[in-house]
């Protein structure tokens, strides 16, 4: 790869938005997952947002069919994948009709030209074809004939014309790579690993590859390649990571920390199955992953585990949820610590499946019968969700309590750089078992009472199998306060329903103060949580950077809120809240702190864009 | 376990809980039975756990002086499935109803019985919603008047055994609250199962569904009406032992005199065979309660224990990668460095 | 009978509040009912309180097995069955122990002595005998040996001792009914006909019931006895009802006036099992009743039935609503009509089955994963359950819509009388199928389009199996707006989220405005919903036959709040709202409304007395 | 109703949506299989409703010109027992998958098969959750590596037909996607059925789960592999129908060369048999797709359908009470007049 060494200097960008789109065949999700490895190894900065169908594999070259990889990488600190690509690299028609929309006004198309015959075309629905009318006039288009290029470069090692065709995703990568100055070894070096048990096809990848990455440079394509200088990151060792694998791996960490075997029941679902399939990689962390047959056995099975004494964990997405409700009012009456995950996603019922929404709050909130208070955490980035997992299970643990990890689509399967924790810097999260005997009756004897709370905490002992003499039994039925025997009074009743109240909001003064990000002095508050994080962060800066004042206040405890919370937002007269949803956390805030938030609502499965946020920050500023 | 525990009574396993079911209720003898077997089953009190549903049946790990959850309805084996499977050294059992194990929490039992996890489940069937004051049940027979079947059950009822033999179980028994001594001997074996041993048995609920077993386990009735199993000896039961049970070439069991087929013909009881065919067989041979019925261990074949199985390869992954590093994992994906 | 003629005149009281209350045996359900039943014919006003303990026979004789019935009548209109009873009729020790408390002072307590022994005094955890020791001074202690009466009065018919000594309930009325000249006929031919197939029974409990009646009359028990004459209520036809009969006709009613079958699909529970076993006595209506094999079931087959054209109704509690949820959120989606009726339950969890609580709101509004919202309808007497049923119905039928309806278990087993509607006069609450293509294509063919609204109301049509040529496909998936084919599109899917948010907004055009009972100018408002109508009713009263001016609004109507609302509650610068559960409804309205509303709560698993409701608002008021 | 039907064409049956599975996946065939069976079946399209739930196989209802509920995952069973109910004049069927069907689904499936609700079930057990990108599923075989089992499933899985007989189905089949014809057949009789009709598919997933029942499916291994089961014929199979199935006096089947038995001394499949055991041990014949296994029509019996039972009792009660009357109701406690 001697040549690559002469070829002329490379323009300097700061910072490109890329999205490239293909079929569900077309490997598009590998070809961007690449790409970003490639870039995250060089040292960029980056974000990204997959996008894929419903349907494992939906009819070809139709419209339903569009799989789509965007990813952003610059050299510097960046919280989105972009509001809109710079450049859609588009392997068919349908993708071409499906993603052009997003691209920025004189953007760069790049295409596979071969795709454009008539049988595709008529399937994206082109009446004609917009490589030939004067349809992408306001764009930079770059036809290449992939598929052929790719045969010509394949077919001489023997491979067959179908397979062959396989591998022009990887003459697309190589073609970007060479575009934006890719260090390329990375990507050989995946290739050997990745496709180890088959020859033909590591050839065949590696040879369109190359034939990509040379053809980019050898024609005219650009007269120069681009180049995205490593970003000014903070100093340390970084992995990019998607939010899934963070949550995974905090829960591994939770479990570290408390000193405990993790339990995860769970049952597969659409964004949150690859939590489950990742744990269930690790069992030399000595977790056990239960594939229950359905989400109630999930988390039964889970609470099971944790009175057994170990940090028992659920994960699931919105559905799951709603099925898991009377097992998590039984949590909460057990008082035992348990993880609930939920991986939002479109809603209501199946919704949108692949495709993200914040609209599980009230659920988290309120989705119980009777009474049935408990903590709710909410992570606001892919790599936040390693901390959000250890969190959680802090609580869990300390309060004896269900809590719920909300997460979404966006977070889960986007991508960002990881600023790696020393692990000897994360917390001590475990606690005591009972051991002893804590009551004493009148008859002096002595005997084990469950519900004889913490004074500070209020939660109870956690005394669990196999301790001696401190058997004991619990069940959803209303206990004596102290005792937990079965009683029906009502002063009891109403006395242990004030108590499992206040035990969560104590955790109050157990959560950090909720901090003002920008301008404190700002008649303008933004509230935000979850996933928002990224385009709140980035439109408040940019709002910032004309001059104008905001202050941005993102919470992570949802319940208890910070302490602090009511007071901060009695200093603004005007709060917006941006939600995914139709203005869920607006309506917990207006009526804890009755002050006039106002909802700023989104619910189109796809994350807000930094652009949408500014618009509607400069709208309450004027 | 055994030899490190101390002798124990009744007394021992007898929680300080007040028994709350109504007088002359099937459910007592039950407990009577367990808490005697208990002491001599050479486990400890407190690696012991009974796990309910609810229903009146579930009440009963309030009053054994074990650990237990008496949890929410039909979810039992779903939570005891957590406990067995995160603990293998626990002794975990299953208290559950006709409604609480396959009504509401049918899934959960055969999901259970097919995974084989580490259970002793009692099935406690008096064929009634004993609770909520006397609804039909999926056990309760064809035509039975409940306050929710005013005019009659059009509802063909479910036969616990086959539901269990359908759904992979490796251990299935039946017994019934009038005989503590087969009770006794049906628990013992379960308990001795490694894996999920079903046992159901019949009980009187005098309240709501009072002398529904009375047919075959009236004291004067048991000797013709009852045909107890015991693996590896001719099928045979009456006062006399006159009766037996052979198989046809045409596949169908049927009960015949001994004296007209002969001890020879008849059919040797083979609980530990690997096809649960011949166990499903004979839960078949009596479609009601009013006919000669089989009790006892139907079938009771080694099968790998789900609980041990995880602990197993929890096991092989410590021994293959060593034991879990966080802070490798971290790395796992590939990192690089930002000075 | 004649000899009742010659009796002295008895004493005319007002008002009565007396309790039964004895062992789970002891029939007190039984004897409390048929006293309510002979004072309702006889034309008083009524209200009643049954209380019962959760297991079917706890221990005989414990504190646990008391069962206990609680009823005033009075000669004047009355909402509440009485803060605290006047006399108490204990049959044991621990009917005694357990209830004595609620006696008001100088009450009368009438015992039958012959369970006060040694065996059921311990059992009640007496250490000396309240009827030797002192312990009763303060009230009027009527010693009755019931059991040995009964004896007397019922062996010389041949009853076997065992069952001779069952009959001492009919004792005991029959002795209450003298005290308070009861008519005695109706009593006679109820136990005829209750009794019929046993005629040993039969001639036990008249003779106890004889006995009881003339032991009054001819022993010094009352120098007199008491009468409490007609009250002077609205002239018409009355029945006396409980709320789960009330509901259970309302759902007959609502089958008739929509023209339509009726499908209940339920699992039984405490406390809604009542409602199936009534509707399943009604065959010859044309009601389905199926005992699904669990909740979700239940309502899954409720919603096959709406589909297929029929009114679907599913009943249960709390934990079955928890288990509906993602039904529910099916239910939104397909935008059929269903009924789901909570009678709501002390909770969390199995919490406390047989008493109540209104704690399930939160749940009911917002218990679903996505935005799923819904309408709310509550009732707030027994006898309101029955339009309550009808009205719930009618929003589900014209707007395609789940909706769930409130009662709780006060309301269900309370009873009062009602006065009969005119049939005729019942609503017509029908609703058209569709039959018709709606929806012409580009080239002229006309289809069917199962989400093409209704511009007015935003409903879909309803096309049922059967219907030729409007054969469609409908499921959880988000569908496109109009056509309700699959859609992934954003802005299809946020647009659809509107849809049916507006389509549920736009209901409180189509209920009646709040209205304000009491003080329109008072400085305080009432806001009340659900079973607390009663207690709330007879506070403001009080207190504004004590000059000071209250304001009250009782709502139906939880989801969508009627329009005026918030208009209403604006107008007063304090306002409370009572509830049986933490303030559910208070935290609703002040996040709507930006009011500082505040709850006035109890959780006991009992209702307000109005006492509590009338201190609550004089405090508010000085 | 059948004369009043106009004829239709499987075109008449397809309705305007795009298909969306896989390139290959099995579901193709089936599909096709039913709508070209559909025009035999003398029903009109608008009294037909397809109810599935969640999975690939779930898309199915979307493809057929018909009334359709695609619900949510696992209470398809649920949901057509309320329209079965409700409207006993509708022709109804269940599409369901392995997980949608035997894992979140299992006890609404067996309670519609208890209760025999007049159904038609399909279930496609490809032994993989296709939907959500390849899990294991409850009939997914020991030992099997997916993306939640990467040391491989402990889990044993269930065989489907021994669920559904377990579970009192009265109708029970067993199939493949790659004979059409022989689907067809099972179809057709399964639809004849009135009652639960339980037909196991066998499918395949190309992309999670390729070539599961290729041992026994494919074109030159049938006719080693799979035994063709016809009611009141003896049991043979292979090339030259050479082997044959017995029944031992030990209540075993066992198969055998028929030339060393004799062809008299064969099993006669009777698949009308009241007891379900002979049935169950021709289910049990094979305990995994790689020896030979039956398909066909295990057992066909006749019992009262639960949707016309309830009909039924409303009539009765009509005839009985007369028609209901409210204002009558409304009296029914009895009533006082306040003038
Ligand atoms: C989710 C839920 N649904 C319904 C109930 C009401 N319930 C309690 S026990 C029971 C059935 C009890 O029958 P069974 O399991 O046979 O027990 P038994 O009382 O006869 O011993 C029902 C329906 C409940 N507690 N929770
Ligand atoms: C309540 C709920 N839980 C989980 C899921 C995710 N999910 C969808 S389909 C499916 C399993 C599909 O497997 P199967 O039923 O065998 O159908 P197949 O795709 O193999 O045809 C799962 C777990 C869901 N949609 N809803
Ligand atoms: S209701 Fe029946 S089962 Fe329940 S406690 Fe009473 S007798 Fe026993
Ligand atoms: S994933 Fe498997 S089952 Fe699903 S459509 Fe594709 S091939 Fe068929
Ligand atoms: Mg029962
Ligand atoms: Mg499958």
């Amino acid at each position: 790869m001697t040549d690559i060494e002469v070829r002329p200097q490379p323009e300097h960008l700061r910072d490109l938005v890329i999205r490239f789109a293909g079929d569900s065949g077309d490997g598009m999700q590998l070809t961007g997952d690449r790409f970003t490895s490639a870039s995250a190894l060089f040292g960029n900065d980056l974000s990204t947002f997959p996008e894929f169908p419903a349907e494992i594999r939906a009819p070809a070259g139709t419209l339903a069919g569009v799989s789509s990889f965007q990813v952003r990488i610059s050299d510097h600190e960046i919280s989105t994948p972009g509001d809109s690509p710079t450049v859609l690299v588009a392997m068919n028609p349908a993708a071409l009709k499906a993603d052009l929309r997003y691209l920025v006004a004189g953007g760069i198309v790049i295409v596979n030209t071969d795709s454009f015959d008539e049988r595709n075309l008529a399937k994206a629905g082109y009446a004609a074809n917009p490589l030939t009318d004067d349809s992408l006039e306001r764009y930079r288009v770059v036809e290449v004939p992939m598929t052929a290029l790719t045969m010509t470069a394949v077919r001489p090692l023997g491979v067959k014309a179908r397979d062959a065709e396989r591998s022009k995703n990887f003459f697309a990568l190589g073609l970007i790579s060479w575009c934006y100055s890719r260090p390329i070894e990375a990507t050989y070096e995946w290739i050997d690993v990745k496709f180890a048990k088959n020859d033909m096809v590591r050839a065949a990848n590696k040879a369109a590859f190359t034939a990509g990455f040379n053809f980019g440079e050898t024609t005219e394509l650009f007269d120069h390649p681009y180049q995205v200088d490593p970003a000014r990151l903070p100093a340390g060792e970084y992995t990019n990571i998607t939010g899934n694998t963070a949550l995974a791996w905090g829960l591994v960490a939770a479990g570290q920390c408390a000193r405990l075997p993790v339990f995860l029941g769970s049952y597969p679902i659409t964004p949150a199955s690859d939590i489950l399939h990742e744990l269930s990689k690790h069992k030399n962390f000595g977790i056990r992953t239960f594939q229950a047959e359905d989400e109630i056995a999930a988390i039964g099975s889970a609470l099971g585990a944790a009175f057994s004494g170990h940090l028992g964990v659920t994960t699931t997405s919105g559905p799951g949820v709603a099925l898991k409700g009377e097992t998590i009012s039984l949590a909460v009456s057990l008082e035992l610590p348990l993880l609930i995950v939920d991986i939002q996603r479109g809603g209501p019922s199946t919704g949108l499946p692949t495709k993200t929404e914040a609209a599980d709050l009230l659920m988290a909130l309120y989705g119980r019968h009777g009474e049935a208070p408990l903590p709710v955490v909410a992570a606001y980035s892919p790599p936040h969700c390693f901390a959000a997992a250890i969190e959680a299970a802090r609580i869990a643990l300390k309060y004896r309590t269900p809590v719920i990890l909300l997460s979404d689509g966006y977070l889960a399967n986007g991508a960002h750089p990881w600023k790696l924790p020393d692990v000897a810097d994360l917390p001590d999260i475990s606690v005591p078992f009972a051991t002893e005997l804590n009551h004493e009756r009148p008859d002096g004897e002595m005997e084990y009472w469950p519900y004889l709370r913490d004074p500070d905490t209020l939660a109870r002992p956690w005394a669990i199998p196999g301790t001696p003499l401190l058997m004991h039994r619990v069940g959803g039925i209303e206990k004596e306060d102290g005792s937990g025997n079965i009683s029906y009074t009502a002063e009891n009743h109403e006395k242990m329903v004030h108590l499992r109240a206040d035990k969560i909001a104590g955790i109050a003064k157990d959560i950090p103060l909720a901090e003002v990000v920008g301008d404190a002095d700002a008649e303008l508050l933004v509230l935000g949580w979850g996933s928002t994080w990224g385009a709140i962060k980035s439109a408040v800066a940019e709002v910032r950077a004309t001059g104008k004042k905001v202050a941005w206040v993102h919470i992570v405890h949802l319940n208890p809120f910070p302490s602090n919370l009511g007071e901060l937002l009695s200093m603004y007269p005007k709060i917006i809240v941006p939600e995914m949803n139709l203005g869920q956390l607006c309506k917990v805030v207006r009526s804890e702190f009755l002050v006039p938030a106002k909802a700023i609502t989104k619910v189109q499965g796809m994350p807000f864009t930094s652009a949408e946020l500014r618009t509607a920050i400069e709208k309450e500023l004027s | 376990m055994s030899e490190a525990v101390a002798l124990t009574t009744k007394k021992d396993w007898t929680s300080d809980q007040e028994v709350r079911w109504c007088p002359g209720c099937g459910d007592y003898g039950i407990l009577t039975a367990v808490q005697m077997l208990m002491p001599e089953l050479g486990v400890a009190a407190e690696n012991v756990v009974f796990v309910s549903g609810i229903g009146c049946s579930s009440r009963f790990p309030y009053y054994m002086n074990t650990y237990g959850i008496h949890s929410i309805h039909g979810r039992a084996p779903a939570v005891a499935t957590g406990i067995a499977v995160a603990r293998p050294d626990l002794d975990v059992w299953v208290i559950t109803g006709d409604g609480d194990g396959l009504s509401i929490g049918g899934n959960h039992l055969i999901h259970a019985l097919r995974r084989n996890v580490n259970l002793t489940i009692l099935m406690f069937n008096n064929q009634i919603y004993g609770l909520t004051k006397g609804q039909y049940s999926p056990t309760s027979e064809l035509g039975k008047v409940t306050k929710s079947t005013p005019f009659g059950s059009i509802d063909h009822p479910f036969n616990p055994l086959s539901v269990a033999l359908g759904a992979e179980a490796s251990f299935v028994a039946r017994t019934h609250d009038l005989d503590r001594k087969h009770m006794t001997e049906v628990f013992r074996a379960a308990h001795a199962h490694r894996g999920a041993a079903f046992v159901e048995i019949l009980q009187n609920c005098n309240v709501f569904n009072d002398g529904a077993f009375e047919d075959i386990t009236g004291r004067e009735k048991r000797s013709e009406m009852i045909i107890d199993l015991h693996h590896g000896e001719p099928i045979r039961f009456g006062a006399d032992r006159q009766r037996g049970v052979v198989m046809g070439s045409d596949g169908q069991l049927r009960l015949v005199e001994v004296a007209d087929v002969g001890e020879d013909a008849l059919l040797v009881h083979d609980a530990q065979r690997e096809d649960p065919s011949l166990a499903f067989a004979l839960a078949r041979l009596s479609s009601d309660v009013h006919s000669p019925t089989p009790m006892g261990v139907f079938r009771s074949v080694e099968r790998a224990d789900y609980g041990a199985g995880v602990s197993a390869q929890l096991l092989q992954a410590s021994e293959r990668k060593g034991p879990g590093d966080l802070a490798e994992l971290l790395r796992s994906n590939g990192t690089w460095q930002v000075a």
